[in-house]
């Protein structure tokens, strides 16, 4: 099964022709990915790694029937590829694009709301079912086929945790980044809705970090619902307050948003919080084991 | 992106904020020529990016041209939490009835812009919060809506009673959402907005914090950037595309991520060293910037030792590891550097990186376990 | 039963101390309707024929549980108003202002489609269930209560209708004016819904005008879904091509939207058009007796 | 509200939209002023509300003064269906090498702004629907979000295929629909949107109607009517918060509400009469409206009789009857009345016409058959 993309997914890459939707295109086909098609005003037309080029969204979808869109634009035309994607009927947006304006996105996501489209970040790494297919940035070699769910608001230090739940002989059924934004698409809560529901995943490895009240909400919501394992970690325990970290969202302001918080959160709803990164891998099989 | 309380004020006057009319002065002479023109009583403020002003003396009153020469000589080069008072702004002063809170914020829960007003104004509206949770009134603002006028005037009526009052400040609460979302700002405040003994309305202190996001749709709002208290190697990071923020450690970090980047300086805590820095040398990256990285990491006196950690997705190690090899042959690096390379191309990278004095290592927990090492012996 | 307006209507009257709000305030208490409410910022605390004034709606509706809204203001404030009542939970709102603007109108059906509210008008005379209550300007005497459902482009050409639809011995079960601009709340066909639903109504009344194609689009769903006997009566036989006929939206332009045309429409699919409005109770009559 | 070419002209141009700046002239010698200006080959464009201006020969080019002054000298006074012309556009003349279609009006089916492009230009955008409806595409425009960057280069493709003409007539889609929305417009169109030979793109012609009921919103716009060209007892009913629309016939109709004006007209004519006019005189009315709605009828030397037609729902009957009897007082009506009023007040206003010259009826059907049998007489 695994969430969000599997053997159904026929992919339109919107950006395709720059170097990061060309590269990552590329990569997804040699995953394995059903990349369908590309998008780039005025190069319809063209080929990218085999994939046939359009001018518009709409003509792409209604030539390949496409049902998921990544996106690769810069920053600044992100929200407007996001409004094309969901005009042109997909379903499914993942938004790769760092540096979306905050207020841009405030639109986005009220008026996908009301139009039933889901969207992944902006600022997200991708998604990636391990043995269906990849959509993003993050690289393939490193998943393997199993159980474990992983929803993160980070890039690399998904990779890290895939990596080490790799190598302690366990697989992912879905691992996708939601985006280190202050307003993103999807958030926690939505996407273990679908992890519940998902009869592969059988633990969750959820990856926070400092910034807002996100990891707060979803402890409680997996205290009320959620019937499958999970385990967590916070990254940031040593950030500065007021300081941006790197990421739009990862700011602790007027005290509150610390890693202190959030993992007492956690652990007052039984998650346990790794230490280290790799502690991650350990504490799903013991999770597991039980 | 903070901006100083007289460009806050600026871009709310030509919104149509009611802000006394005031002058930023760098030294005694011209705040004194700015009063000439003035007269009257005036509030002498030090422009910087910190708060608590008032309270480090930062901002007094003045009635004649020798008091104004005294205040601004005692402010101007001024400490205040570390920063250097380098302007003034001089500005009518307010005979002040009443003072209110307005402000406008992103809540990140209703993903939507929420204006917020207090009664409680002129302190820290999160003592308030804190304090008085019921002073606080606060309304979500649709994006697409913007304020609707009875929300406008819902929150007006809940620092006034007087409809002429209430109707100002409606307007008032409008123009500074106007101002908020015409310039992708994440925070607007306008604290104290107040009420003089004649019942006209100010904007006695005003704050505006860019969203950075946002700046890719204002490039003129760039310069309105602070460079004098922000430091260097922090506005040097930002103008090569790196994410940088110093600490006070002894182990320099370089990592692609910014998460990973907070874990890397999480592990080097946990094992009992003290990182000196985050820093997210992105995606995408060139040769270019991982050599302004290793620059910025290395003018940091305290750095004793390098950890480098990239687990590559878009980062292509092999470029990581080119960059390396040339800001060492280039930069002159003294400091050992430990690096751990994973991802694509980890392979190359591994074959660049062999017959260098580079350190290799094969996880972030050895990495950061050996970078400890180092730092205690040198 | 009868459609919108009933026994459990509490009505909220937007704009009460205005000449026109308070005089027909006045009429609804009159004629029975449970007015429960009225708001004029900056005028709580008074009354206005016994009825409470409030500052705001949402005050108004936490503390009397409206759940209806009349507005009286002028146009320039009529989208404020509607969005202040569909915010504080009003379920059903009738919009008697002339005049609104038209891109007003456009924002304002657009936000409360996705909010789930109903809006009648603007630029309607109201909604009357005879012997249960009336919300509007429509004079109450010439009601009387039956099983004709009237709905209607028009005001004053709707009481001409229920007056010889009375005096021929019957009478309504809900009688509304849709409202006479470009862009309205509820169309016929969103009306003819309800009506189809309502056991009380056996027959229905539609009075459509020159301008757009309405009831065009009405006569297609008529035949397609509505079980009820229709007749019609379109009014602007005679209207010069061109020119507004009082009504924002009753303009001919472009050869389209002619009375002719929709005379064609309704009898295409079986209904019967009067010529003259009187004729619409001997039509109905004739209806309900095969 | 219809405006004028070069008014919707510099609407556009004052938005960035591009447009061969032009002067409007109302004397052959003002024209020629401008052209002295100008030089080159100019258009001489008469400047009325109507279409078929080119037909009519209302749209000369010139290359010279003398030609100049004689095509304003032709144009100017000319008739073109009824409207004496008396202002002339000069502007320079494009070389068209394409010409291309771009409206914008309101669609009631999808309640929001559509966008119609067709590359089908200089002709009329109905013949085009008509005739090749495949070579007009339509975007419907979601109120809140505006065009989208992504809808107007799909619609600009539609026109052109190079890439910088494409982008250029984008913005001008982009700034058109931004014409509509500030002025709350119900059509802005430009018909032609023309390529010249060099491939620079221009509005070449220009039209602008705005939404009356937006009017309240921008009263500046008032400013903008043309009150020559209309009719001026319709002018004299707008202002007086009536609504108007001269015809032909002879009984004069006086009527409240829109749709039972328009019932009232047809059951005229369904009896075998002629109206004279629509004429609503609202809800709320006061004797005053009365006063200048009989004026206005009886100023037409056609109108033989007068129906009203009352059903009181706002309006109160009395207050109809009071200002009926006032208007024959002041006004001195020469032509019979017949009445019909039921609705609120009914009995009251009875008994003030009781003992008038009116002639009272029971009903729309009886009123209209007295109203012909009355005219058919004198």
């Amino acid at each position: 099964m695994a969430i969000l993309i599997d053997d159904k997914t026929k992919l339109v890459v919107q950006g395709i022709t720059g170097r990061d939707g060309s590269f990552h295109t590329g990569q997804m086909v040699e995953y394995g990915t059903n990349v369908v098609a590309g998008v780039t005003p005025g190069k319809g037309g063209q080929e990218v790694h085999g994939v046939p080029v359009f001018d518009t969204v709409e003509e792409a979808v209604k030539v390949t029937g496409a049902n998921t869109s990544v996106i690769y634009v810069p920053a600044g035309f992100a929200a407007d590829a996001i409004y094309e994607a969901a005009d042109a009927g997909v379903e499914l947006i993942i938004c790769i694009s760092e540096g979306v304006p905050t207020l841009d996105m405030a639109r986005v996501t009220y008026y996908l709301k009301n139009k039933g489209v889901r969207l992944i970040g902006p600022n997200s790494p991708g998604v990636t079912s391990p043995g269906y297919c990849k959509v993003g940035i993050m690289p393939g070699h490193i998943f393997r086929k199993g159980n474990v769910g992983i929803v993160s608001r980070s890039g690399t230090l998904t990779y890290e945790v895939v990596n080490a739940i790799t190598e302690a002989g366990m697989g992912q059924s879905t691992c996708l980044g939601i985006g280190g934004d202050q307003i993103i698409g999807s958030n926690f809560i939505d996407i273990l809705k679908l992890f519940n529901d998902d009869p592969q995943t059988e633990a969750v490895a959820l990856i926070g970090e400092i910034g807002g009240t996100a990891e707060e909400e979803t402890a409680k919501y997996i205290e009320a619902h959620f019937n499958k394992p999970v385990v967590g970690f916070i990254a940031g325990r040593t950030a500065p307050p007021g300081k941006r970290m790197g990421h739009a969202g990862a700011i602790i302001s007027g005290g509150s948003g610390t890693a202190a918080d959030k993992i007492k959160a956690f652990e007052a709803v039984g998650i346990p919080v790794a230490d280290i990164p790799v502690q991650i891998a350990d504490l799903i099989k013991q999770k597991l084991s039980k | 992106m903070k901006l100083q309380e007289y460009q806050a004020k600026d871009i709310m006057e030509s919104a149509g904020i009611p802000v006394k009319p005031g002058k930023v002065a760098t030294t005694p002479q011209e705040a004194v020529a700015i009063y000439r023109e003035m007269g009257g009583q005036v509030v002498v403020k030090s422009q910087v990016l910190v708060g608590g002003r008032g309270k480090a003396g930062g901002i007094k009153l003045a009635t004649n041209e020798t008091e104004v020469r005294e205040k601004a000589s005692a402010i101007l080069g001024m400490d205040i939490k570390g920063i250097t008072v380098k302007k003034v702004l001089i500005a009518p002063a307010v005979n002040i009835a009443a003072e209110t809170y307005i402000g406008i914020v992103i809540d990140r829960k209703t993903q939507s812009p929420v204006i917020m007003v207090s009664p409680a104004g002129g302190i820290d509206i999160e003592e308030v919060a804190k304090k008085t949770p019921e002073k606080i009134f606060m309304t979500a603002i649709n994006p697409f809506l913007g304020v609707l006028p009875y929300q406008a005037r819902a929150l007006a009526s809940k620092l006034f009673q007087d409809p002429a009052q209430i109707k100002k400040t409606a307007r008032v609460i409008t123009l500074l959402y106007q101002v908020f979302v015409d310039n992708d700002a994440s925070l607007a405040e306008i604290n104290p907005f107040c009420a003089d003994d004649t019942g006209e309305l100010w904007a006695v202190d005003a704050k505006i914090l860019l969203d950075d996001n946002g700046l890719v749709k204002h490039p003129q709002n760039e310069s309105l950037r602070n460079l004098d208290e922000e430091i260097p190697e922090e506005v040097e990071a930002r103008n090569s595309g790196l994410s940088f923020v110093k600490l006070d450690g002894n182990i320099g970090c370089m990592v692609n991520g910014a998460g990973l980047a907070m874990a890397t300086m999480d592990i080097v805590k946990y094992f009992g060293g003290e990182p000196a820095n985050f820093l997210d040398i992105g995606g995408s990256s060139s040769p270019e910037k991982v050599i302004t990285a290793m620059n910025i990491i290395t003018n940091d006196p305290n750095v004793k030792v390098i950890m480098v950690n990239i687990f590559g997705g878009i980062t292509r190690c092999d470029d990581v590891a080119n960059g390396i090899i040339e800001a060492h042959n280039k930069v002159g690096i003294k400091v050992p550097i430990v690096i751990r390379l994973t991802g694509t191309n980890e392979e190359e990278a591994r074959k660049i990186l062999s017959d260098t004095a580079l350190i290799p290592v094969g996880s972030m927990s050895e990495g950061a376990q050996k970078a400890i090492e180092i730092a205690q012996t040198r």
